[in-house]
């Protein structure tokens, strides 16, 4: 099978004199940022003669680890915010090539039909993992519903965090890809775009959808000092050719566009 | 006569209480097939203890598994006091087990519960009330002797003990029948006599009828009325203990029996003889008449024991002895024909002449 | 390790213990109540014994592998309907307990089988020689029996189970393992991450202990 | 189902089959590598026997239980360093065996120390009694004597780790049961989620069947 | 006389095998301390069979297992064969082993080896090259009559053969001693003797000390020189077997030997005779002498046998006899104290007069 290759070329670092190196891999969470890589990226870098494997992980930590690690050299399922708090954090390097079309996280409700209606006490479903829990706790700030410390950094951001809760909102972390599933249960749910449209929700059902400026989009993000790579240079260059665009707009609708894709 | 008298002694006895009817049991193994039980076809009176005896893999468990049918017969019938058991239904059929007792070598007690609840689990088969259970226990355990066990697990009580508990759960809902699979096997021999004891007393008091497999003739000389010698899933020999010890027929059987009736002279005595060596048997009533002590009066031959034993089968002696005679050859031989008259059953094993 | 800090999520941690408790809890008593008579049934119904029903013996045991070979997560999701149907929502400790018992039924269920398989032969056939129904041989013959081995039995579940629950955060069930994997995996917090270990170790040797304890007290061998 | 997708996944499926058979593969070597010895270390020094060391049982036996307390994805990050340092590697199907390996080994012991505890002490003393070494009891008594045991063992732990093997995804490990998540799970997409499971439960049939077989082939009692 | 000759027949004798000083074995229990052996002190000689019988728990089994460390004793020495076994270290003890070989009633065989390895497997442990293990071991299955069994696995013989096994095992490395468990308390009687030949023909041919525990006084009477009885951990009494038979000293003893000797008369058969009934006892040569011969022909009594038996024990005949004398009193009288002149063992059970 295709599982010993994989891993026997770890020793082949991504150094920036390897750019020789044709072999890659690319990290991805499960479900739709994956996906993009598959057939908007991995297309693309075939043709420059890359072999690409992308590599799916359904963790939040572990893609950036490898990619600090050398096992893979590019992933992508992160916003700056994130990016620049985790590297932080586990002192490393990481730098972003490009921002990516992010589908918007969206406030959805079967009980409420608009946000000023939320009840005192109302139950929301937020994701558990804290790079979606962020963004969720964003949108609740932006509507005025809560306020978070602003000491707290945006990588370890919980609801324990919220310093005014003023409808007093009843949080319930759930796994980020169970959210959709979760809608009939609670008041409220905070849904990752990606994940509500992969269960076929309509995005424009949301309450509320993010607002979304572009550092909190997701972006092809690799190791510190290897911007300037080969590679790096035509993972940018596929993703601004118009091919990229043509993909999204076919396979990825509803993803809201970064700023250089809807400007150009 | 006295074997006679004996018989009628039981009053109950006459009626059939089990009949096999060309009982045949197979195994189906992977090697094929297993003939444990080959068309046997018996009576057991009621009021008998019938003993079977045979060789490991004879077919002597697989013979009283099928009387109570936990081994089905793959032919042949069974009737336990009339009731054809092939026929019954689970329910008929768990009834008729009331009926029929059974011990096991190994005891098989429940070892999660008390001695009390191991016989009361028996009386709840039978669906007697709990009022009911608890005094029929008692009387139970009192009758086997163990009234100040009640409360104890098996673990704490010795192989005897156990098998009363055994033997107080198989009698708990008056059985007509216990089978016995080695009862006594496991047991240490002053044990397996307590063990005989209670059987025999159990079987004169209650008149229940007795099947009970050993391997031990002596056993069997204890307590049986009539014996079986199985081989190869067959009945070989059959008949009252009395007669098959005394008249045993079949090779097997007087190998059987030569474990309690077993005289080898030691050859070094052998040649230490001079005179003529004879085995004499007795049976019965002639054991008590004296014919040895009248030969030697009667006849001008010294007597020399050499070996010997009398055994009281069933409180019936039965009496064997190598003796030397010496003497002039022709007072032997008149002594010899003497005891021929007498006993009908002279062997000389080595004559001096 | 900061003092303070442990103090500070002793709340967290004491609501967390008591929801791991709450979701093993409800497990267990299911995974007992319904895997008890189906490691029963698995024996019972097998070749040459009381209840001998080949086929439902297969069926049972096919049913019993397959839900074992499902991934948990999966089970959790394909579970979405029966839950909600059953307990009236999805998410939560008790939605969570829906998806850890029906894990749990099954491996309850073979451990069961597995005890009684243990028991002598001959203690049943002197059962079923006494004339005792088979109902009468699975209550006073078969579960005393195997006793032991079946407490030792639901302490292996057990132990699972609080393996499994830290699971239970995909649908918002909460309970020990959650927080260890939400704030001291996701949220690099290492006192959260250690405490919650420690009581984890804690939890899983006391409950050993116990189980050990409880199971030969019941053992009359 | 639509055909025409389940074709379109089959050589994903197929990949993945063999990233599984290669995780479980490795881990079950692993844990059978240290497992087993694990196993009889903890019978050999307990109380009583030919090896007693109470210390060392007691030690080997907390941190065995220390493992299986500790939630998996705890584990699997914990690992990462020492996966690392290991394999060179922390992501993939290889990477995911270390933590599997972990987390199976002190399974496997403990089901090995279960196994030989079944043997009948008497076997033992008659080997003690002709002056055998600890070594000749440990690999001519034990082993062989607990083969069958052990051998029912491993297909336990070879399901268990199928199951466990789900969670590979977090490290990117891919395999059956991750592919079931990541279509299933994350794409919401049924078929593909039918179709994988029915792999793995076809693949725990055979692996049951085959370790069923194979214990009673060895199985001279 | 007989019994000298005997003893003097085997020429190795004489010298201590075994000589255990003031044994001590203590189990410490949750319960309190049990006393397995207390306080015993023996010496078994070169290429005697040493026979212990005692009922269940009497601490045969923590006696023999002493012997070769199975069990550390809390107190006291063993030595075997002038060698201090509780001063050895690990490695020496395992070599002492080696010359000491042990059967166990369960046999306790590696299920999962061939008869052969079972055997190759005592040879291993001595480090014998592979070459020389498979002629052994050919050579031993050949003397336990297993040549045939080689490859099969002891599941699939019975069980006298696989305690031939385990015999073939434990006399694998030559030992000079060997120990037996009840090693035929499993074995039904006809599998038994074969057994005992068995370890007689070993005993004799190889000079081997054997040591072995039984419940059953045949065995005893069968195939040992001396015989200790236990009770309560103690060797209550200890002596060569003849004597031990021919004059139990202790309660126990006689209990024991009850289970060969014993002479329970049918009550009905008391009160059927007449005459005087007594009990004669025969030992050793006198046996061959015919006492009751010459009584019968010099008095003018009738003799009759109620019962009795003449057992050979190693060949020397102990004969026991109970008889009604029927006469007038005064020829009963002198025939009585005829025979307590030539056999000075005559108990009057019941006086006619
Ligand atoms: N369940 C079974 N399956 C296959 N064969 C069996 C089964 N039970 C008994 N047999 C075979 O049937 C034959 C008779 O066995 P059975 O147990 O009746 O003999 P037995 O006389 O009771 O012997 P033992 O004295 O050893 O108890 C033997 O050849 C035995 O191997
Ligand atoms: N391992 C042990 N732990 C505690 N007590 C023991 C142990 N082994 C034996 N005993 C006790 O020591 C005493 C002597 O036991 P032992 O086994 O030596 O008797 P035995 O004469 O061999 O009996 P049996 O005929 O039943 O084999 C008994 O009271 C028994 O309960
Ligand atoms: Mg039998
Ligand atoms: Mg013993």
């Amino acid at each position: 099978g295709g599982s010993d290759d994989s891993t026997s070329d770890s020793s082949e670092s991504a150094a920036p004199e390897a750019e020789e190196t044709k072999e890659v891999k690319i990290g991805a969470t499960s479900g739709p940022y994956a996906d993009m890589v598959t057939k908007a990226i991995k297309p693309g870098l075939e043709e420059k003669g890359y072999t690409v494997e992308v590599v799916e992980f359904s963790d939040y930590i572990v893609p950036n680890r490898a990619l600090d690690n050398g096992d893979i050299q590019a992933n992508l399922f992160q916003h700056k915010v994130y990016m620049e708090n985790f590297a932080k954090e586990n002192n490393m390097e990481l730098s972003d090539l490009i921002v990516v079309p992010t589908a918007p996280m969206g406030i959805y409700s079967n009980v409420f039909a608009s946000m000023d209606e939320i009840a005192d006490g109302a139950e929301i479903a937020i994701p558990n993992d804290p790079t979606n829990a962020a963004r969720a706790f964003l949108i609740l700030e932006d509507e005025g519903l809560i306020k978070l410390d602003e000491n707290v950094s945006p990588l370890t951001v919980s609801e324990n965090d919220i310093v005014e809760n003023v409808k007093n909102l009843q949080f319930v972390p759930i796994e980020a890809a169970q959210l959709p599933r979760s809608v009939e249960q609670v008041d409220l749910a905070a849904v990752p775009g990606n994940f509500a449209l992969a269960s076929d929700m309509d995005l424009l059902d949301a309450l509320v959808l993010e607002n979304m400026p572009d550092e909190y989009r997701n972006r092809v993000v690799v190791k510190g000092g290897e911007e300037e790579t080969q590679l790096s240079k035509d993972i940018i260059e596929i993703v601004e050719s118009a091919g990229f665009e043509e993909i999204i707009d076919a396979e990825f609708q509803g993803f809201g566009k970064p700023e250089w894709m809807e400007n150009r | 006569m006295i074997v006679k008298g004996h018989v009628e002694g039981l009053g109950e006895r006459g009626d059939a209480m089990i009949r096999v009817e060309n009982l045949v049991k197979e195994y189906k193994t992977k090697k094929g097939i297993i003939i444990g039980v080959d068309h046997v076809n018996v009576t057991i009176e009621k009021g008998e203890v019938f003993g079977i005896v045979g060789y490991s893999g004879a077919g002597k468990s697989s013979f009283i598994r099928c009387l109570n049918l936990l081994e089905t017969p793959s032919n042949g019938e069974i009737y336990i006091d009339g009731v054809g058991l092939t026929s019954l239904s689970k329910q008929e059929l768990r009834a008729a087990r009331l009926k029929i007792g059974m011990i096991f070598q190994h005891f098989y007690l429940i070892s999660a519960k008390t001695v009390a609840e191991n016989i009361a689990f028996a009386l709840k088969a039978a669906n007697h009330p709990r009022k009911e259970i608890n005094d029929r226990v008692h009387e139970l355990l009192e009758m086997v002797g163990l009234a100040d066990k009640a409360e104890v697990y098996p673990a704490q009580l010795s192989g005897g003990q156990k098998q009363r508990v055994g033997i107080a759960r198989a009698l708990a809902n008056n059985p007509s029948v216990l089978l016995c699979d080695e009862a006594t096997s496991a047991l240490d021999p002053s044990t397996t006599k307590s063990i005989l004891k209670l059987l025999k007393k159990i079987n004169k008091e209650l008149g229940i009828t007795i099947v009970l497999i050993t391997h031990e003739m002596e056993v069997v000389k204890e307590i049986c009325d009539r014996v079986a010698v199985m081989q190869d899933g067959k009945f070989v020999e059959e008949g009252p203990v009395y007669e098959v010890f005394a008249h045993p027929q079949e090779e097997l059987t007087k190998h059987f029996i030569s474990s309690v009736l077993q005289f080898d002279l030691p050859a070094a005595i052998v040649e230490h003889c001079a005179g003529t060596i004879v085995k004499i048997q007795f049976k019965g009533a002639v054991a008590g008449e004296g014919v040895i002590s009248d030969m030697l009066q009667q006849f001008n031959v010294k007597g020399n024991f050499l070996h010997g034993k009398i055994e009281y089968i069933q409180d019936i002696p039965l009496g064997i002895f190598i003796m030397e005679l010496q003497g002039s050859s022709s007072a032997v031989a008149d002594a010899i024909s003497y005891l021929e008259k007498r006993t009908e059953q002279v062997e000389v094993i080595r004559d001096a002449a | 390790m900061p003092l303070d800090h442990i103090v500070s999520i002793l709340p967290e941690l004491n609501k967390a213990f008591f929801e791991t408790l709450y979701m093993v809890g409800i497990s267990l008593t299911v995974s007992i109540i319904v895997g008890l008579p189906l490691g029963i049934l698995l024996f019972v119904t097998d070749r040459g014994l009381f209840l001998e029903q080949i086929l439902v013996k297969n069926v049972v045991g096919f049913i019993v592998n397959l839900v074992r070979s499902v991934p948990f997560i999966i089970l959790l999701v394909a579970l979405i309907p029966f839950t909600n149907w059953l307990v009236g929502t999805t998410i939560g400790p008790t939605a969570a307990s829906v998806a850890l018992s029906v894990a749990a039924i099954p491996f309850f269920a073979r451990v069961v089988e597995t005890s009684i398989r243990e028991i002598d032969k001959g203690v049943i056939e002197a059962a079923i020689a006494v004339g005792a129904t088979p109902w009468m041989i699975i209550r006073e013959v078969l579960l005393p029996e195997a006793r032991p081995g079946i407490i030792q039995g639901a302490t292996l579940t057990l132990i699972s189970l609080i393996a499994y629950s830290a699971m239970a955060g995909i649908v918002g069930g909460g309970g020990v393992g959650d927080l260890a994997i939400r704030y001291g995996y996701y949220r690099y917090d290492n006192t959260i991450m250690f405490t919650t270990i420690i009581v984890l170790v804690l939890l899983v040797q006391v409950i050993q202990l116990a189980g050990d304890i409880f199971s030969k007290i019941v053992d009359k061998r």
